[in-house]
């Protein structure tokens, strides 16, 4: 039945198994574990408001560059980091990850449905990630991740954990 | 018993914050009265051009007239009361209600309806009483738009009073004097009481303690300022700044007002931010306002150097980062804060990238620096509880007060680390609502 | 403030839907004293036979007796309390409470219960007082139960007055006269309040306006008539049914009665649907009610075009395509609406695959036509908010009515797309509720 | 230690990346794109009610042939359709993708996720999907489609966007 | 109306479940008046050592002092009511507030604060109201911590009275008179009023009713005992105990007194965990146990055979199996109970795994036994609702009762499964509402 | 482009369709068909507070071997079990599957979302869950199942239906 489609498999779940990786990282709240997935030249943007546009045209949920991210991940271990304390504990969910080449790299559309309990509170909310690839199965870099928050053009009570 | 028996010299009564029913007076009197920020002109240029806006608890429609003029008017039908829009700006020739079709002018007056011949005289096109709910006091101040909601009471220049300097400031800032908001704003909530968000801007003790994880984080982690590429260290200077030592925190300026306005003098010492501080794009744009306005003015412009100019009860105005705060009250525990920033005409273009970076960096929900002032809110609502403490202080400098000269005397200043904001704030607060009883 | 200040001949006060303290009086004055449709006997055939139900917001057992009479009980354990049933619908030969197994006969009465010797004589099977709440007034028109929380008031046939007519329509239409109620219900929740679904249901401006998008996805979308296997094109003949032009829409006859109730003329005018309209299953279906009524009456009983039969506060009966409509008040801004659909006696079953598509295409959650009026409820209940406006209008026809012929002068019709159901219902209100002070 | 057991990988990936694609036609509002998937002679079925019945013999939450979803997609896309005006922005998560051949077709069970932020307003909806599908990988047709939401017994808000 | 008039002989009025004003009474005049169970001495061994514990609503801190003792704190900074601690637990030598670095002593006196040199004198380390506000009575029995918000009343002791001596028991059946407590608990919420817990606990009616499906299970279901590896078949014992027949449920002896307390006494009559059988490890502990107390008084201890020991609002000891619950009040509907074992010591280890199982088989929200108890509780609510029967019925073995010897008359007894314990609370409640109007 | 990098494609598969299987028992009621696929040895896990620490040691909010699950499965299928009636709807979304190899058994480690629907009230759960798995595809079997709820320090509501 399968004859004359073949998706490459492998990478299908070598793909899966990164975005996996990531959320892992995230969750088990190893900060620099996850920065280490970004090349140095990746950019991470989250889009404010339910319309499309450039990072570079106006502000966002959260735009910044590997340098930046850096300072985040300092600052989300840092003990007086009051919005995680106490910690945060989430789960990233990750759903319906496919693929599209974009020479070099990869071009990965996926679903988050992110859950966090933190001080009696919780928080759930959901989006597509968009991730940029490069390199090769086993050693995949982050290029550019975004985020597309189903509530982007909503009202939003503090996001500290990366999403 | 009056309501001013909550508030006295030093101590605020913790219902101020944790009372649902003084939340509601509050919206009747304050919010209900006073001048509120509901637009800027620049998202309004065209005839027919609208945006919805928050007055309190009341949505509007601002409305750009056919004569030029503004006029803003409650989002409700006038038939049934439907919400007439839900698009949060547009442009049109009327409104036209969703329900049975009835059509409403730009300036509310009732225009159109079907079935018409099925009404007698007292509802049909230009009926009085059948427009749209019009808000009885609009005025503009050099594009700033604000309403109240009170058909009489003092002017919005009597309003402002010193802190129209603040508008002024942001406006001049822009070489041809055209200021255009960006329509992407922030839009953060928090678990607690409106005020808290005032009361805590102009506060000079906080940034230390409560942003040390990003004061920290940026003194400590090793990152090459060349590697800040999206914003060329501008957000490590903001986290940076709030780590003045506590001596140099008390030299910064504050002035309160009795109209519960206040702002404080700047303190971006180093880095991109700092007004001593000029790069290759800081430079462009200090020529590009000294070619407009001349040097002398254009220095004058540059070298006010203040933070938040908070303009009581909801409006904070960030003249030298070109950034705006709206804060509406949802209840009594539970808050909005809206965050625009502008594009200043005739400044480079990287100005506005740069305005873009601070809001984003500061007001944003994933801010590593307000992040904290938002928990600090919610830890505050918290503690507050129903019984946490009765009353809270706000003492701090009481008695070292002197007239603020940069304002010709109509502010009180400090240079104490004071209190003085929030003591100005309870003061604008007792005017409005100290005579209640509850 | 008496209520009754609240209604005027023309405008209604906003605080009848946006206050809370109001709703809390009409759930006692209105839906604790009126008659309430609870249920239909043929959810009932057997003795022992119960089903849950609503009235305001109390829970009640329907529950056919050993005499076959039906009693309405409070779903209440006298003992503690406990919500004896949770399952929709049960047949049973006592109602044993799962706390402490007090058991209850299908009358009320206290059965049985454990540990009977550690009680006084007061506590002990058919003692007075330890049965289970009796609703006091139960009564069955035509197999429709209805019950009232009064123990005094008018009788049902009173409270029905000329809308028993649509009973008597919907019961006829079933050749045998029998009509079973499905299971499958329809269960949509809205935004707003409950008055809303009424004072929408006979309004013949909105239909046009608030379902243009699926008349007119129905009028433009090429499909070809065959395609529609799951319903031979009803669906697209609902959707089309609202686009009637404005003159034709001020046809539509509309009766109100000062109990409340009102009706308006069918809409259908071709199609499926459409009384005119006869295909195979519609001619098998009126032989079969031919030969069972004769034709003479079959004919008379077809003829009843008539849409949405209100029956106030919250009953609608159609009974052309043999549906009801249950209307319950959850919050001052928060509505459940139940749907149903009939099985005929003795009609071709097809007859009810068409009542079942009929109920999915107007009432269901997905619905592409009850979608937008939802919509619309929604957006007036926020329009409203605490202050969108002052007055309602309900002026549209006012001065126009005339005695309904058609009800032996009982109610008064118009046929100006008047508003006058609304001024009915508001009539009614302002009797149950008026003389109450707020 | 896989011996022994042979899942098709490539007929599953397919079937994956299927649902994951109808999943991004509704996301992305591309209401046509998405009826392309159903074969003419399909139906869509939403049951009512915690119990399992026949579509013919009751009413149901939705019940259509593709002709009824032509008029359903020409509305989705209508500027006056007021329920979907300011317009939703979903996520449809797709998990638990299982197969079954019911020669000619391939009975595939998922579990579905929906959120839903409109106009300030989130609706979270769980379901259990069964799709049955005909044809190969890369040209797959939906024959039916059956939601079974998880509160298809309670009550429910208006749902605009298919699930 | 005065609140006594809600509570009769035989009758509670449901609106001290259903009204959330009587609610807030109880949470000022009980709540706030009575001793309350706030941690136990294990938890803080050593000086600066601190936990978090509720109050009726108040959260508040409870602190080992420098001189040992204890003081109970609200959990509010004295400057803004800032939230101060987070943690549940934790060790400091002062308080330091996260939002402007306001120190306070254990004690709760301010230690420090930045910018002193900006106040005046009445803001100043070691100003009086300028410390955290103390919770003004605070008791130790035998390491329980109990606090009251009322400066006067009766003694702890006097509070205690007969129940003293379920803590006795408690601290006793370690050989070493030491226990500690386990800090991992369950925390189970209900939607249901508080007080259902307690009149439930004691209710020996309702087990093998509420608790059939898992006796059954218990019976039917064939396992190996030898299987039951994690637990040695203990929770199968405690399952099947609930089944016990209706004459041996109505033979275990109750106590109540006026001060709301009571106990049942133990019904586990076979198995791991009745007070006759001993295995391996239980004779292991009983030996440890009469090594260190001698043997007569070890057997005084063992055979204290009583199951709930409910001390009055909200407070459970089950001292034979080395459980505490604590009751906390959320809404008028809504309940928190919260679980916790302890570690005797000079005990076997193999008794803490025991005492850790049973706390899991029993209370946990995965419970096979008390999700029944919640369900029922939340059935009652619902029942209940706003107008469902008006007076539950606790008139069961009324006028049975006798002083009871065991506790040398300070109790009133019954051997009839007599709701005895819940008129005991009612007594005590009026006692402390009834003179309130409403 | 996946060189260097093989993942065995059959085990993920094999091990994802062994936990929609699970799923799908618990989903479907089948409480006996669920216990099945717990070997004789097998324990069962959920971890109180937010610390990590053994089972032996302290209580929880479940810990149980399969003799205690015989009588949960028997009494999740009581006709009066009062927590189950009326009966829960469920659905149990697995994602973010991923293994490693514990010789001679596999730990998998995946996230759980899970939604209940019963008597118009809702619960929504996240956790991530560890399985440690013997056997062969086709015929694994749960030595070990640990679930780590997102809201583990919490407050819950009764939990009626295993996760
Ligand atoms: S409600 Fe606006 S036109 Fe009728
Ligand atoms: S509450 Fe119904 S029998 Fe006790
Ligand atoms: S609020 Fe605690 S130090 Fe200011
Ligand atoms: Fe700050
Ligand atoms: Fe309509
Ligand atoms: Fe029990």
């Amino acid at each position: 039945m399968s004859a004359g489609y073949s998706p490459d498999l492998e990478l299908h779940e070598a793909v899966r198994q990164f975005l996996y990786l990531e959320a892992r990282l995230l969750d088990s709240r190893d900060w620099t574990g996850w920065l280490d997935l970004f090349d140095e030249s990746a950019s991470y943007f989250i889009p404010l408001g339910g319309e499309e546009y450039d990072p570079e045209t106006g502000p966002a949920l959260l735009y910044e560059d590997k340098a930046l991210l850096r300072l985040r991940v300092t600052r989300l271990g840092h003990p007086r980091a009051y919005a995680l304390d106490p910690q945060p504990v989430t789960t990233h969910a990750i759903t319906n990850v496919s693929l599209t080449r974009k020479e070099p790299h990869l071009e990965v559309s996926s679903l988050l449905n992110f859950h966090q309990f933190r001080d009696g509170e919780e928080l759930f909310l959901t989006a597509r990630l968009q991730h940029l690839l490069a390199g090769a199965p086993g050693a995949f870099k982050i290029m550019r991740k975004t985020v597309f928050l189903t509530n982007a053009g909503g009202w939003h009570s503090v996001m500290s954990v990366p999403l | 018993m009056k309501l001013s028996h909550l508030v006295k010299d030093r101590k605020i009564h913790h219902r101020l914050y944790s009372d649902p029913e003084i939340f509601e007076l509050e919206m009747e009197h304050i919010f209900g009265r006073i001048w509120l920020f509901v637009a800027h002109e620049s998202q309004l240029p065209e005839k027919g051009d609208f945006c919805l806006a928050r007055m309190g608890r009341t949505e509007v429609l601002v409305v750009r007239q056919k004569d030029g003029g503004i006029k803003v008017l409650k989002n409700s039908c006038s038939h049934r009361g439907t919400r007439l829009c839900a698009a949060p700006h547009g442009h049109t020739g009327a409104f036209v209600c969703p329900y049975h079709n009835w059509a409403f002018n730009l300036d509310g007056s009732l225009k159109a309806l079907p079935h018409a011949q099925s009404y007698d005289e007292q509802v049909c096109p230009g009926a009085a009483d059948m427009g749209l709910a019009e808000i009885p006091r609009v005025a503009v101040y050099r594009g700033f738009i604000f309403a109240s909601m009170a058909a009489e009471g003092p002017s919005l220049d009597a309003h402002l009073g010193p802190l129209a300097a603040a508008i002024d400031n942001l406006v001049e800032r822009a070489p041809n004097s055209e200021l255009t908001i960006c329509r992407q704003k922030t839009s953060l909530v928090y678990q607690g009481n409106w005020k808290f968000h005032h009361e805590n801007a102009n506060d000079t003790i906080h940034p230390s303690i409560v942003h040390e994880s990003s004061v920290n984080s940026a003194r400590t982690t090793p990152v090459d300022m060349a590697d800040f590429r999206a914003d060329k260290g501008q957000t490590k200077g903001m986290m940076l700044a709030n780590g003045l030592p506590p001596q140099d925190w008390a030299k910064i300026s504050l002035s309160g007002s009795a109209l519960g306005h206040s702002f404080m003098g700047g303190f971006y010492r180093s880095g991109l931010l700092s007004a001593a501080h000029e790069d290759d794009v800081a430079k462009a744009y200090r020529v590009a306002l000294e070619k407009a306005k001349g040097k002398q003015k254009a220095t004058e412009i540059l070298a006010m150097d203040r933070f938040n100019n908070l303009i009581w009860p909801n409006f904070n105005v960030n003249a030298q980062f070109h950034q705006i705060r709206v804060v509406h009250p949802l209840r009594h525990n539970r808050t909005l804060v809206e965050g625009y920033c502008f594009r200043l005409g005739g400044a480079p273009d990287e100005m506005f990238r740069r305005a873009s970076r601070f809001l984003t960096a500061l007001v944003s929900p994933t801010s590593m620096i307000f992040g904290d002032d938002m928990e600090i809110f919610e830890r505050v609502q918290k503690g507050l509880g129903s019984d946490g403490i009765d009353w809270l202080d706000m003492s701090r400098g009481l008695g070292r007060e002197s007239p603020d000269d940069s304002t010709g005397g109509q502010m009180t200043a400090s240079e104490t680390a004071s209190e003085l904001p929030i003591r100005s704030q309870m003061q604008a607060w007792t005017h409005y609502m100290g005579d209640l009883e509850i």
